[in-house]
C-alpha cells in the first residue's frame, strides 16, 4: 500500500523542483526566499510521508518536521532582516544589481 | 467518527458555505444588472475621483515587530505538544520550557533594547 | 442533524447580535431589521472596482465567512453537540482564525483603493500584536486540560471555570479576540473616522451583505471560543447544556460589541507596543502561574 | 405621505423581473442609509436630528442609498457631490434639505425645508418613493463632467509626444500608451505611483507579445547555458549594454535580451528615471525621498475629504502617505467664504448689500457658528453707524454667544467621537448639542449636570488620554493662534489639552449665561442711512473673528473679515508631518477647523 | 486507502499548482498568497496523511508567515501590483534544467527504491500530540533547546541587521560608497 507514499513523494519532488527553479531564476532576494520556502515544503512533505508510512512509531520524524518548520520561519526572519538592510543601503534587493555595483 | 471523516466534514461545510454564498450572488443577479456608469467603479475616496492605482511599495512601519514575530511565533509550535503532556511530566517539563522561554525572552529583550518595538 | 443545529445556533446568534447591535445604536428594537437589511443589500447593486485584483476582491468575504463557520464547527455547544470534535481542536481554531488575516489582506489589496489598502496592511500589524495573545493563553488552557480536544477542555472546567483559575489568561484572550474580530476599539482596518471604511469601503450590495454576515459570525465564533476556553462551556445549573453555551456565548458577544461603544479607537503604535511589552510577558507569567498551580494543587 | 402616482426615482435600478422584487423594494425603503453632505456636523448645527427620522447615517457612498444634502452648497462642492452620487450603488436618491440641488446632480428626488418636522415628513415621502420606484425599466445613466477623464496617448520613450489619438510615435515609431490626462508630469519626483497607470495600459500589449519574447528567452537561455559558469561576467556585460544604449550590439543574444527587458524599462523611462534603458530598482529608488528609517518607498497622495467621516465636511485634506505615515499634508476649504465685498471695492459690480441682508448673508455663510457672525456683523455695523455700545442688549447677546459656544464645543466633541470611533461620545454630545442649541436659561440650568457629567465621564474613559496626549502639538513658533487652541497652548498644547480647554469653556459659558440675560438672537438696532467705517471683534467658539466694514448710506459697501480658522488651517502641514495617519487626522480634528470660516 | 491517495493527490496537485503560480504571476501579493495557499495545501496533505498536529500547525503558521512575506514583497519589489507585467527572472533555462533534474532524481529515487511495507495504523491526533510532547521532553530535548537557541540567534541577527541604530546613518554610508 505504498501508493500514497509514492504520491506524496512525487508531490514533494515536484515542489522541490519548483523551489529550485524559483530560487535560481529569480533576481530578487525576496523571490529567492520564496523558492527556498517551496523547497522546504517539498522536503517536509517527504518527511511526513516517511514518518507516516515507514516509521509512525518514531516521533523523532515529527520532531524533524518541526525543526524544518522552524528553519523556514527563521530563514524568513533573517532573510527579511538582510533585505531591509540591503534596501536601506542600496535602494534595491535585486541580487544581480549587487554584482553590477561591485564591478 | 474518525479523524479523516471529521476533516472531510469540515471540508464539506466549507464548500457548503461557498455554495450558499454563490447562490446568494445568483439571487442578487436576478434582481437586475449593475449599470456601468462613469466614475462608479473608481474606489471611493470621500468625494474626490482618484483614479491613480495605489499598488505601490508600501512602507510598513512595523517591520521591527514583524521580524521578531516571525521568529517568536515558532515558539508555540513547541508549546502545544508540551502543554498537553505538562501535567504528566511535571517538574522537568516546567524547567525545560522555562529554559526555552527564557532563551526566547532574551531575544525579545534584545529586540526591545535595539528599538525593534517601535514604529520605524 | 448536529450540523444543522450548530449552524442554526451560529447564524441565529449572529441574527440576535445584529438585532442587539441595531438596538444599541438606534435605540429601536426590531427583530426583523437584519432581514430587511439583508434584503436591501440584495437589492442594491454590487459594484466591482475598475481594475481590481478580482480574485482577491471576490474571495475575501467568502473566505472570512468560511473561516468563521469552520471555527464554530470545532467548538462544542454541549458534550455531544459538536460538528467535529477534533483531536487538535484548540489548535484548529487558531489555524482557522489565522485566515481572517488573509481575508482582510485580500479585501484590502483587491480593490486598488488607498483606504482599503492601508486598512489591510494595518491589520497585519494588528495581527502581529494580538496573535501571541490568542495562542499563549490557549496553551495555558491546554495545560490544565492536558488535551487540545475542545470537549476535554470544557470537561476540565467542571469544578472550576478557567476564568477563575486563570483570570489573566481570560483578560488577555478576550482583548485579543476583540482585536481579531476587528471590532471597535480595535477596528483599525475599517476605521471610519480614519480610513472611511477601510477594507469594507469598496464592498456594496450582496458582497457587503456577505461581508457583514461574516464579521458578525466571526464575533459569535470568538465569543463561543471564549466560552469554551474560559467560561466552562456548557456547565451551569438548571438549564440544558446547549442553553448555557448559547447564553454565555451571547453574553460575551454582546460585551464585545458594547465595549467598543464606550472606548475610543486605540492607536496602532500603542496596541503593538502594549501587546509586546506588556501582553506577551503577562501571557508568559500566566503560563508559569498555571504551571505552578497544576504542580502544586493536585 | 404623497400619493402621487408618477413616482420617479432618478437613481433607480435597472429592472429585471424577479419574484423578489416587491419584497426587496419594501426592504430598501425600510432600510435607508444616508450620506450627509457636507457632513453630519452641519446637520447638527442646523438642529436636525437625522437619525431620529429613521435614516441610518452612513459614512461612505458605497453603503448609502440616500444622498442627503443640507443647505446651500458652494459651487466648489458640486463636483464632490457628483462623484459621491456616482459612487453610490443604485437604487439611490437625492434628498435636498433647505436648498436647490446643485447643477451637477440630476435634481432632487425629494426636497424638504430646514426643520426637523419637514425632514421627517420628507423621509416618509422618500420611503414611499423608493418602495414604488426602486426599480425602473430604463433608468438614465448619471453623468457629470467631473467623472470623465480625457484619455491622451503618450510615447513611453518621448514624454514630450502627446497625442489625442492612439497610434505610433512620430519620433521612434513605438506604440503610444494611453493615460488619463491631468496627471502630474513625469518629472514629479515623489509621485512615483503614477507610473503604474501607464503600465497598466501597457500590460495588455505585453501579454500579446509574449510569444516573441519566449523566442528571445530561448536564445538568451541558450547563451546562459553554454556559459553557465560565467554568470558574473555575462551579466556585467549585459548591463553595460543597457547603459550604453547599444541597440545593435554585436552580441546578438544580448541584443535580444535587451529588447525584452526594454519592454519593462520603457514604462519607467517616461517618468524621468534617467535615460538608461535598463530598468533598475536602484534607479527607481534613488531619487525618491527617504523615510526617517532610511527606506525609500512609494509615496501616495491620498485625499481625505471634502466629505470624509473623520473631518468636517468641506475640508479637503490631501495627505502624502508613506505607508500609513504622513510625510506632508495640505488642507484646503471647499466651502470657505470668498470675501467678494473686499475684492470688489473699486469695481462697479461690487455688491452693495443692505445692512440686514448682509447680516443674514454672513450668518448663513457660517452654518457652524451663525450666531457669532450675526453678532459680529451687528456690532460692526453699529460701530460704523456710530452707535454707542449697547448695554441693555449686551447681556442677551452674550447669552446667545455663550450658548452657541457650548453647542459648538459639543459639536466638536461629537466630531471627535466620530473620528475616534467613540460612538457613545458622538451620540451623547450630539443629543446635548441639539438640546442646548435652542435652550433658554432655565433649560440650560437643567442641562448643566449632564454637561458636567460628560466631562467626568471623559476623564474616566480608558484609552482616551493615551489617544490624545501628545497629538497635535504645535511648533513653538506658531503664531496667530486664537480661541481654545491658543488658550490650550500653555497646558501642553496637544489634543488632550484642547479637549479640556473646551470642556472648561463649556463650564465657564454656563456660568456666564447664568449671570447674563436670557439668550436671544442678536438683531440689528436701527441705524438709519448713515455712512462710516467700523470694526468689531467677537470671540467666536473657534477664536476671535474681526470684521471691518464700510457703510455707505446704510448699505454695506465693502467688508473685510478675519477669522481664526483662516489662520489655523495654515497650521495643518506642520501638524501632520511625520505623524501616523490616525494621529495626523486627530491633530487636524483637534483644531476644530470650520471650513466655512476659512476666508479665501 | 485509495481515498487517502486521492486526497493526498488532490492537495498535492493544489500545492504544485499554487507553487507554479508563485513564479508565474507578476502581482507580488498574489505571488505571496499563492505561496501561502501552496503551503496550506501541503498542510492539508499532512492531514490527509493523518499527521494531524503537524498539518494543522502548518496551516496555521503559514497563514501568518506568508502574510508577513506579502508585506515584505510589497515593500521591496519594484512593482508590487504587477501592473507592468515585467519579468524579473534570469537564467531561465538553467533554472528550469536544475529544477527538472532535481525533481527527476527525486522522483526516480521515490519510484525505484523499495520502501518496504507501509505502516497501516497510526496513532490518532491526541496521541500524536502527546507522543510529540514526550519526544520533546525526552529524547529530543536537546533538539528542542537548540531550536530555542537558534530562534534567539535569528531574532538577534534580524534585529541587529535590520533596525537602524541611528536614523539616516546609512545614507551617509551610501554616499560614501558611490
Amino acid at each position: 500500500m505504498t501508493v500514497v507514499l509514492i504520491v506524496a513523494l512525487l508531490t514533494g519532488a515536484i515542489l522541490f523542483g519548483i523551489g529550485i527553479y524559483g530560487a535560481l531564476s529569480q533576481t530578487n532576494l525576496v523571490m529567492i526566499m520564496m523558492g527556498v520556502e517551496l523547497m522546504l515544503a517539498g522536503a517536509m512533505v517527504n518527511l511526513v510521508a516517511f514518518w507516516r508510512f515507514l516509521h509512525p512509531e518514531a516521533y523523532s520524524g515529527q520532531m524533524f518536521v518541526l525543526v524544518v518548520m522552524t528553519v523556514m520561519a527563521l530563514e524568513m526572519a533573517v532573510g527579511f532582516g538582510v533585505a531591509i538592510a540591503r534596501f536601506r543601503a542600496k535602494g534595491s534587493v535585486e541580487m544581480e544589481e549587487a554584482e553590477d555595483l561591485k564591478g | 467518527m474518525s479523524a479523516a471523516q471529521q476533516y472531510l466534514l469540515l471540508l464539506g461545510i466549507a464548500l457548503g458555505v461557498v455554495c450558499l454564498v454563490l447562490s446568494l450572488y445568483g439571487l442578487a443577479r436576478t434582481l437586475g444588472p449593475t449599470r456601468q456608469e462613469q466614475g462608479k467603479d473608481v474606489p471611493a475616496s470621500s468625494g474626490v475621483l482618484s483614479r491613480d492605482p495605489v499598488w505601490g511599495r508600501y512602507h510598513a512601519h512595523y517591520y521591527g515587530y514583524a521580524l521578531l514575530f516571525l521568529a517568536f511565533d515558532m515558539e508555540m509550535a513547541f508549546m502545544y505538544p508540551w502543554a498537553v503532556v505538562y501535567k504528566e511530566v511535571g517538574m522537568v517539563a516546567l524547567l525545560d520550557m522555562g529554559v526555552f522561554l527564557a532563551i526566547l525572552f532574551l531575544g525579545l529583550l534584545y529586540g526591545w533594547s535595539q528599538g525593534a518595538f517601535r514604529r520605524q | 442533524m448536529t450540523i444543522a443545529i450548530v449552524l442554526l445556533a451560529l447564524f441565529g446568534s449572529a441574527w440576535l447580535l445584529a438585532v442587539i447591535e441595531g438596538w444599541i445604536t438606534t435605540g429601536r428594537l426590531s427583530p426583523a431589521a437584519p432581514l430587511y437589511s439583508g434584503l436591501a443589500h440584495l437589492g442594491r447593486e454590487s459594484i466591482l472596482p475598475r481594475s481590481p485584483d478580482r480574485v482577491f476582491f471576490e474571495a475575501a468575504p467568502v473566505l472570512l465567512l468560511v473561516v468563521a463557520v469552520l471555527g464554530m464547527a470545532v467548538l462544542p455547544l454541549a458534550p455531544d453537540l459538536v460538528i467535529a470534535d477534533l483531536g487538535t481542536g484548540g489548535l484548529f481554531i487558531n489555524a482557522a482564525l489565522a485566515y481572517v488575516l488573509v481575508a482582510v489582506i485580500m479585501a484590502g489589496w483587491g480593490p486598488d483603493g488607498a483606504y482599503a489598502m492601508i486598512g489591510g496592511w494595518r491589520f497585519l500589524g494588528q495581527l502581529i500584536a494580538y496573535s501571541m495573545l490568542i495562542v499563549m493563553p490557549i496553551t495555558a488552557v491546554a495545560m490544565r486540560a492536558e488535551s487540545l480536544v475542545n470537549t476535554a477542555i470544557v470537561g476540565s472546567q467542571e469544578s472550576l471555570w478557567n476564568i477563575v483559575y486563570q483570570p489573566l489568561g481570560f483578560v488577555l484572550f478576550f482583548i485579543a479576540a476583540m482585536a481579531l474580530a476587528f471590532r471597535a476599539p480595535f477596528d483599525l482596518p475599517t476605521a471610519e473616522g480614519e480610513l472611511g471604511g477601510g477594507v469594507d469601503a469598496e464592498y456594496t450590495g450582496v458582497r457587503l451583505a456577505v461581508l457583514r454576515l461574516a464579521r458578525l459570525t466571526l464575533v459569535v465564533t470568538l465569543a463561543s471560543a471564549t466560552t469554551v476556553f474560559y467560561l466552562g462551556g456548557w456547565y451551569g445549573p438548571l438549564l440544558p447544556p446547549w442553553a448555557w453555551s448559547l447564553i454565555k456565548t451571547l453574553a460575551v458577544a454582546v460585551s464585545m460589541l458594547l465595549a467598543g461603544r464606550y472606548l475610543p479607537r486605540i492607536r496602532e503604535a500603542d496596541l503593538m507596543r502594549w501587546c509586546w511589552v506588556l501582553g506577551i510577558p503577562l501571557a508568559l507569567v500566566n503560563i508559569i502561574i498555571v504551571g505552578l498551580l497544576i504542580l502544586v494543587v493536585p | 405621505m404623497s400619493s402621487d402616482p408618477a413616482i420617479n426615482v432618478t437613481g433607480a435600478r435597472q429592472k429585471r423581473s424577479s419574484v423578489l422584487q416587491g419584497l426587496v423594494s419594501r426592504a430598501l425603503a425600510r432600510n435607508l442609509s444616508c450620506l450627509i453632505v457636507p457632513g453630519p456636523e452641519v446637520a447638527l448645527a442646523h438642529g436636525l436630528d437625522v437619525s431620529a427620522t429613521g435614516l441610518r447615517i452612513s459614512t461612505t457612498p458605497r453603503d448609502a442609498s440616500v444622498l442627503l444634502i443640507i443647505g446651500e452648497l458652494p459651487e466648489k462642492m458640486g463636483d464632490a457631490v457628483a462623484v459621491l452620487y456616482a459612487q453610490m450603488p443604485r437604487p439611490r436618491a437625492v434628498l435636498m434639505v433647505g436648498a436647490e440641488a446643485p447643477s451637477t446632480l440630476p435634481g432632487a428626488d425629494i426636497s424638504s425645508g430646514l426643520s426637523q418636522e419637514e425632514l421627517t415628513e420628507a423621509v416618509g415621502r422618500l420611503e414611499h418613493a423608493l418602495a414604488e420606484g426602486a426599480f425602473a425599466d430604463s433608468p438614465e445613466d448619471f453623468d457629470a463632467d467631473v467623472l470623465h477623464a480625457s484619455i491622451e496617448y503618450v510615447c513611453p520613450m518621448h514624454p514630450e509626444v502627446v497625442e489625442d489619438e492612439p497610434g505610433s510615435c512620430p519620433k521612434c515609431g513605438m506604440d503610444l500608451v494611453a493615460r488619463e490626462a491631468g496627471e502630474s508630469t513625469p518629472e514629479d519626483g515623489h509621485d512615483h505611483e503614477h507610473h503604474h497607470d501607464h503600465e497598466h495600459h501597457h500590460h495588455h500589449d505585453h501579454e500579446e507579445h509574449e510569444h516573441e519574447h519566449e523566442h528571445c528567452h530561448d536564445h538568451e537561455d541558450q547563451n546562459q547555458h553554454d556559459h553557465g559558469h560565467d554568470h558574473e561576467h555575462h551579466h556585467g556585460h549585459e548591463h553595460h549594454d543597457h547603459h550604453d544604449h547599444e541597440h545593435h550590439s554585436e552580441h546578438e543574444h544580448s541584443g535580444h535580451d535587451h529588447s525584452e527587458r526594454d519592454h519593462g524599462g520603457h514604462d519607467h523611462e517616461g517618468h524621468g528615471h534617467g535615460a538608461s534603458g535598463f530598468m533598475s530598482m536602484i534607479e527607481v529608488t534613488k531619487d525618491l525621498p527617504r523615510s526617517a528609517d532610511g527606506l525609500q518607498m512609494d509615496w501616495l497622495e491620498v485625499p481625505f475629504g471634502p466629505v470624509f467621516p473623520g473631518l468636517p465636511g468641506g475640508l479637503k485634506l490631501t495627505l502624502t502617505l508613506d505607508g500609513d505615515g504622513v510625510t506632508e499634508g495640505q488642507a484646503t476649504s471647499l466651502v470657505g467664504m470668498t470675501t467678494d465685498g473686499a475684492e470688489g471695492e473699486g469695481s462697479e459690480e461690487s455688491k452693495e448689500m443692505d445692512a440686514g441682508t448682509f447680516i443674514e448673508h454672513l450668518s448663513s455663510a457660517m452654518p457652524m457658528a451663525p450666531v457669532s457672525y450675526r453678532l459680529l456683523a451687528c456690532l460692526a455695523i453699529e460701530k460704523a453707524a456710530g452707535l454707542e455700545d449697547d448695554s441693555e442688549n449686551a447681556g442677551t447677546r452674550n447669552g446667545a454667544l455663550e450658548r452657541e459656544r457650548i453647542a459648538s464645543h459639543l459639536g466638536w466633541l461629537a466630531q471627535v467621537g466620530r473620528q475616534l470611533g467613540f460612538a457613545w461620545l458622538t451620540q451623547r454630545a450630539s443629543t446635548l448639542q441639539l438640546q442646548v442649541r435652542d435652550a433658554d436659561r432655565n433649560r440650560l440650568g437643567e442641562l448643566e449636570p449632564a454637561l458636567r457629567a460628560l466631562g467626568t465621564r471623559l476623564e474616566r474613559t480608558p484609552l482616551l488620554k493615551s489617544r490624545l496626549k501628545g497629538i497635535g502639538i504645535l511648533p513653538i513658533d506658531s503664531s496667530d493662534l486664537r480661541g481654545p487652541v491658543a488658550r490650550a497652548a500653555d497646558e501642553g498644547g496637544d489634543a488632550w489639552a484642547r479637549l479640556w480647554q473646551r470642556l472648561a469653556e463649556i463650564s465657564a459659558s454656563l456660568e456666564l449665561i447664568r449671570s447674563s440675560g436670557e439668550p436671544e438672537l442678536p438683531s440689528l438696532r436701527d441705524i438709519g442711512d448713515v455712512s462710516g467705517t467700523g470694526e468689531a471683534t467677537v470671540d467666536t467658539p473657534r477664536g476671535e473673528a474681526r470684521l471691518s466694514l464700510k457703510l455707505e448710506r446704510g448699505k454695506v459697501k465693502s467688508y473685510e473679515l478675519d477669522t481664526a480658522c483662516s489662520h489655523h488651517i495654515d497650521l495643518v502641514p506642520k501638524l501632520v508631518e511625520g505623524r501616523e495617519l490616525g494621529d495626523a487626522l486627530l491633530a487636524v480634528g483637534s483644531l476644530d477647523l470650520s471650513p466655512w470660516e476659512v476666508i479665501s | 486507502m485509495y481515498a487517502q491517495a486521492f486526497f493526498v493527490a488532490v492537495f498535492g496537485l493544489a500545492a504544485i499548482g499554487f507553487g507554479v503560480v508563485v513564479f508565474r504571476t507578476s502581482s507580488m501579493v498574489r505571488s505571496a498568497l499563492a505561496l501561502l495557499f501552496s503551503q496550506t495545501a501541503v498542510g492539508c496533505m499532512f492531514l490527509a496523511m493523518q499527521t494531524e498536529f503537524l498539518g494543522v500547525l502548518q496551516i496555521m503558521m503559514m497563514a501568518t508567515e506568508m502574510s508577513i512575506m506579502a508585506i515584505f514583497m510589497v515593500m521591496f519589489m519594484m512593482d508590487p501590483g504587477g501592473l507592468g507585467g515585467m519579468d524579473m527572472s534570469h537564467q531561465k533555462r538553467f533554472s528550469i534544467g536544475a529544477g527538472v533534474s532535481a525533481a527527476v532524481v527525486a522522483i526516480a529515487v521515490a519510484l525505484l527504491s523499495d520502501w518496504g511495507p507501509a505502516a497501516e495504523q497510526v496513532a490518532d491526533a491526541e496521541a500524536q500530540t502527546r507522543e510529540l510532547g514526550m519526544e520533546l521532553l525526552g529524547r529530543s530535548m536537546m533538539i528542542f533547546e537548540t531550536a530555542g537557541i537558534t530562534i534567539l540567534t535569528a531574532m538577534i541577527a534580524a534585529t541587529a541587521v535590520a533596525i537602524p541604530v541611528k536614523n539616516l546613518a546609512s545614507k551617509d554610508d551610501k554616499e560614501a560608497s558611490e
